[in-house]
């Protein structure tokens, strides 16, 4: 609560009220929604003819493309009004790669961590995850995040089905990549936010369970947080909405992604309670080799995230690809490093654990900070989270089966911070006038995120335990979920 | 010498170490089996078929003892392993006529 | 036979005669120009200068590489001839996509679902396909699909060893992707498609006869069908062909890729016979993670299949990712969800079952439908094949190994019929002037393509099955081709 | 030392002096600025502005940015100064690309080829090198390679920590990527280079050892070579340094990268002598699975490789699209039918073996040579090594344990030779000038990268060996380096 | 009581079990081993090197029985598993000394 | 006859098979194990937990021998397994009461 009150006063006077109207309004309309119709309303007629743009106009719009930046010619006027291909090519080629990153990537990278009876329930957890999502996107949840006409805190109904996202038309998410595109990139965020939280809950938590608190969760903070961060309207959106309560930056999903999923991660991990056995029973991964597979492919899918998040080919996704590239190498090599101090060893599953903490720590300023930066956040990436997981989880009593808090909550939390202090306009212009109080700034954002996700997944997590219950008999629990809740075993001889 | 052949659920195997290892019992060679018995297995679905997988995963524990503490073995072996549950496993024991370590060339009772 | 009748006039005529003339064709001139030469026609001399350009074209050009359309300039004028930057590198990314989803994803996906024995034999017929299908595009297959100078069943031998096929030049494939990548993007679709055949005859027939079986296939079945359906003077060829037999549409490949293997699949395996020990013995998925791994890489390289198949990184290319997510999460979750109200289980077999049936089905419509339609259109996809694989296929006592007809036969047909109803010209103004029964035409092209398969595949099968036979010995097949046809094993300890 | 004398008097009279200088410099360089600053240098104030280009010169330059050309407009007059998004697109992917094939391609496909109990070692390894070599490429790497100021032989230290490196700049590397991805693209290629040298000592070298052995390879050889075959003043750059003393052409690295590694493994792999049991025990892939894996994820990553190294989305990048898969496609298929013919059997390593064969032996002509040339190349891919790896090798009594040498080195100096044979001007403009007695110096450019290889590795493996010892205790290698050197294993049950 | 060891061809195993199961038999342990014996194993190939596997996997059932029922489960393996081609196996049969069922601590021949 | 039940190294397996093709064996029928004895096992770290893996991998051999050759076989296997360091491993000797050679239907000595 002291949280908010830390708020600004402007914030302040929304919130309570706004908030709980908004969580509200999202659930409910959801239902309302959620028949299927295939009728969609016919294309805007064309308005009236405005003058043909000039020779000199025409140039101009196609350096804007090459620039990135917005047409020069009248709207409605431009020869070249559609998607730009560069831009878009590379807007494809992110959202494809972001989605490689949950399937098979972060399937992978989880299912190796867990015990052999389990390996098929992450993957069943994650496909379902992609599922469900993508339908309620689709549905509701991307007008609720990016719908226009709602408020700070919320989008709206208007763009339910998404309806009036057309692959032609370009702008909703910026100059020159198609808004279908957008609204593609955006569920691809969509999907591995909630699919992070697995790792928390891993070998643990009923199928239905599962599927039932992502459904409450994506309306409760997902959207909510989508919108407050990259809605032009958004609450928290510094670049780009002049009336944010909160001016602060998050490149690539330092708050909306690692904080969100990585503290209600946390809560639920503490309110379903440690798996069987934990503390007595070995529980070491089952295979660091399905691990390291999928960390090269998050990795790899990375690109699409933080580089895809320039939204367009341009200079500042050349400089988020670099700042990606060092700050996963180092903290990968800073983790397995800091083991072999300590411990005598520099472990696989060290190297793996660094690399993903480097990318977590590096999101949110990505696009904002310099190559040098990122190799400084690289290295406090491969400390925090490393003294965190090998020491203070332990002293917590804590099953956070497979680190999500750890590397995700910690991590996107260290990032959003480091974003306040690096962040530059020598790596990107809109930094500027930004930068002055940035990182109290970013400190709101941290607090506003973290009570957030803290009590709207206490809430879900209560519900969904009275509506179906949390965890599987202790039986299915102690054979694995695979047989029991899949029906199938994960390697056959 | 006795070679007690237990055959226990797999997440029992811990507690059965450390329950040996407190009469004593220095050796143990631990197999990967799988069981059939009057436990029920359970049902797979790939696709159109359905497979009753009727062989659980179980632990094979082979040790070898002497005889005078081949009892207090089977007991506490007993005693770590149950739950009372169907399928927690049994325990046979055979006659052993020699021992042989390897590494010394000793035999009988002093190689257990 | 009848369903021949039911063809139009025009097309009865040519049909019977050119039919055959073009399949024996093309097996003899196969063999004749199968002989390396390095020579190569000198490139054409360049024709007497023609005018200039003015600025106000030459802006057009460029404006209409933006909206990937036809220059402007007179041919032979264009100061921007060569490939435009964005669209190719979205076809060389589609390119490298749709291979990996062969190498490996497809080769895991199948891998993982048979017994451990025989996982290596999966992975050979992959990689064996894949060099044998390029050999032969490169000697004469993509001219005897897009070679200038046939008939509307077949290509021609001018571009045989890619003769003329020239990286500098436009056009062969559309506007502004080099004819190069045209040629190697219609190669990954060729490499593929025999490539699922696999699926059926899993485990049981031996190596030479799958690489002999293949030769004869893709010179029988696929160069016609890519021909017909994709040539500018293709029988099939809707949108191009204003001379087409039947004026249907096929955006990425439903006849041409999936209905062609799936019906070939059937066929091959009834022929072929089941495995020994079908229906007594277990034979369950050897690794369920391999699979998913598999289902994993085939969603996101399919994105290359569908959006590349767009020729260019526009609005249509948007609109085919965003189809092609939207059916291939929602069939996914809907198999699962049928298996679990059925069968008591949502199976992670589900899961990529519905997964890759609803990328089959989307297939051919990818690029004609609307982002709502595809909801619908996933739905479907997670049905109508989950009915034919788990109650109807045991029904005719099919040994379909791996589903390949279940899924890419059923879907497959599926999806060129859904693409008839669904198709509209909010999605892509092509559809148009071809809406108006267009249901009838694709039920022809449904049909033609069902005849020519199962007729072509049943001669050549008796045709291998006589010259090397088709199945090894019972021994080699109980102790696993692995070891016997390769001389390894997948895994050892 | 003949193969110097061979060398032509300018070459001479630099060599020897600078040589050893070059190498001293570039040793104690890296100490000294391996200390982090973050301040950087202020970017280059404005000059006086220049004359505003005409709408003219304006559509030029966009013009040139199609034809990846030079912009029309005087330096610092271009509207259009900053990267261009479809060759900047590209690049970024094919930057993605390449570290796709180090993590996890490599990482598999060496990861299989050894025994269980070394397969995580194997992960470190690349791991470990993917971090070094990232910050050594950020700390001085870069500069040296291609820092302007240097010699033929060594860049300089002007961009140290990428000073100076923007990312909204251009030019650094080609006329329309950022300066930044340039750096990028080429550190993928500085990783996955000593990455490769792993398969040569695999299973028996401590992994500190690894370490340091990398870390002076890198000054000893990588940077130097990078520099004299891909900067503009460099030694061997035939088609940019008019004053090379070897006017040599390497497209995507056969002497940088796969001649390098090859012979570096050689003598490494000798000076560490064979594994413990070699000759007596089996020693077979433990995962032909997770080998094939990687091998389809090499396939699909050298695009990168190969078609990035065109610097841009053009008509180059898709002729070396078409060469790459031609090449690689039919060597695997030529190697597999050649053990089928002498063995018996086509294996699935063969497969493997020969698909990384023809990727090798392309590389340094993928962009200057035609696609039938590239069959006849992939045609003695899939010979020339495989007959070394199964005949010359055992006679050798060499343990290049997963063929690093037979496959990279034998492949590499191959390529180096047929890309003098088969480079045309029909692929490429640039061969024009140079193809006239360039078989000569393609073999003068293979006899230096041997020498230097051989002496080079030779001295820092006997530094190595002396400072911290290159082996593990006898008890280690037989328990597997997995437990003892990294605390973990592969697989757990 | 007798401790039947059973070496057979792993595709058989669905046959013995149900041979077994016929004549009374409720439990047995399963593992799979490799086998060494007259049959021939194969070669495989890697790269430069040719190696002999004459190893082949075989799967082994132990069954204890009472005495009266081990002639019989001899028999219905015998039977069951034979192909008549070489590799079949062989069967041992041992003498057991004491049976334990964990769950129950019933002994002997009432807890096999 | 006897049953030689012998546990050693798993590098050893092919040294030891031929010391025992030597003397005549064969056949013999290998599992993979873990072992549990006085050689001291590593330490394995994963994050925050460090777990002691005191069960280590070793081979199993089962032989079955006529009682002429099991003096002579016991003595082949020591030799040939023996590194005198620690975890060698163990032989033990059980008496086997018949063997069946399931192809064949022989019994007794006849069937080893
Ligand atoms: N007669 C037998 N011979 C060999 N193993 C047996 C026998 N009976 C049971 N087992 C082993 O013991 C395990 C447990 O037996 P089961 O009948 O399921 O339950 P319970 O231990 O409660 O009697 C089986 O899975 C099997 O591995
Ligand atoms: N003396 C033996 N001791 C232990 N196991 C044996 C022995 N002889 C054979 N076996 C097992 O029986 C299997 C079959 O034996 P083999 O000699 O191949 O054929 P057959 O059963 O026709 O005699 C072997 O693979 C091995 O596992
Ligand atoms: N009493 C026992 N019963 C069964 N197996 C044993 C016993 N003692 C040892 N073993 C087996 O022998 C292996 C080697 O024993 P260990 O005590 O490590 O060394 P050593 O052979 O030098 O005495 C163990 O790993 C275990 O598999």
């Amino acid at each position: 609560m002291s949280a908010i009150h830390g708020l600004p006063p402007a914030l302040r006077e929304l919130s309570m009220k706004t908030l709980f109207k908004t969580i509200l309004c999202a659930l409910a309309l959801a239902g309302a929604t959620f028949t299927l119709t295939a009728q969609e309303s016919a294309p805007a007629a064309p308005a009236a003819a405005p003058a043909e743009p000039t020779l000199e106009q025409r140039v101009g719009d196609i350096e804007a493309y090459m620039n990135n930046a917005a047409r020069v010619t009248e709207a409605g006027t431009s020869k070249i009004a559609g998607p730009g291909p560069g831009h878009n090519a590379w807007q494809m080629v992110s959202t494809a790669l972001v989605i490689f990153m949950t399937l098979p990537g972060l399937a992978l990278f989880y299912g190796g961590l867990v015990r052999k009876k389990n390996i098929l329930s992450v993957f069943a957890q994650c496909f379902g995850i992609a599922g469900l999502v993508t339908i309620l996107w689709w549905a509701v949840g991307y007008s609720l995040s990016f719908g226009s006409g709602g408020n700070a805190f919320i989008g709206s109904l208007s763009n339910a089905m998404l309806n009036g996202v057309e692959s032609g038309a370009t702008g909703a998410g910026y100059y020159w990549i198609s808004d279908t595109m957008w609204a593609m990139f955006q569920l691809s965020f969509a999907i591995i936010t909630p699919a992070l939280i697995v790792g928390a809950i891993a070998e643990r938590m009923k199928f239905s369970a599962v599927l039932l608190f992502v459904t409450l969760w994506m309306f409760a903070v997902y959207f909510p947080f989508a919108h407050m961060v990259w809605a032009t309207d958004g609450l928290m959106c510094g670049p780009l909405n002049p009336n944010a309560a909160i001016k602060a930056i998050d490149f690539a999903g330092g708050t909306v992604v690692h904080m969100t999923s990585g503290w209600s991660a946390l809560v639920l991990c503490i309110i379903l309670g440690p798996r069987l056995g934990f503390g007595k029973e070995k529980m070491t991964p089952h295979s660091m080799v399905l691990c390291s597979i999928g960390t090269g492919m998050l990795w790899v899918g990375w690109y699409g995230f933080n580089a895809g998040s320039a939204l367009g080919a341009d200079a500042i996704a050349s400089n988020a690809f670099a700042t990606t590239t060092l700050a996963a190498a180092t903290a990968g090599f800073v983790w397995a490093v800091a083991e072999w101090i300590t411990r005598g060893h520099p472990s696989v599953l060290g190297f793996c654990s660094g690399i993903v903490a480097g990318l977590v720590v590096i999101t949110p300023g990505a696009g904002f900070v310099t190559p040098s930066s990122a190799v400084i956040i690289g290295i406090l990436a491969g400390i925090v989270p490393f003294i965190f997981v090998s020491y203070l989880k332990a002293k917590f009593g804590l099953d956070d089966a497979l680190d999500t808090f750890g590397v995700h909550g910690v991590g996107g939390t260290l990032g959003a911070i480091l974003t306040g202090v690096f962040a530059s306009e020598k790596a990107n212009a809109v930094v500027g006038p930004l930068k002055d109080g940035l990182l109290v700034e970013q400190l709101k954002a941290v607090a506003l995120t973290i009570v957030w996700s803290v009590v709207a997944t206490a809430i879900i997590a209560y519900i969904v335990k009275a509506v179906i219950g949390l965890r599987p008999t202790p039986e299915v629990e102690r054979q694995g979920l695979d047989i029991n809740e899949h029906g199938e075993e994960g390697y056959v001889d | 010498m006795k070679l007690i052949i237990a055959i226990i659920k797999p997440f029992k195997l811990e507690e059965v170490k450390e329950a040996l290892a407190g009469i004593g019992v220095e050796g143990m060679t631990v197999t990967e089996v799988k069981g059939f018995g009057r436990q029920k297995g359970h049902t797979e679905i790939y696709r159109g078929s359905e497979y009753t997988v009727d062989f659980l995963p179980k632990t094979k524990l082979e040790i070898v003892v002497g005889d005078d503490l081949a009892a207090k073995a089977v007991e506490a072996i007993t005693a770590a392993a149950k739950t009372g549950k169907i399928g927690d496993g049994k325990i046979f024991v055979l006659s052993v006529e020699d021992v042989i370590r390897i590494r010394t060339d000793e035999r009988g009772e002093a190689a257990v």
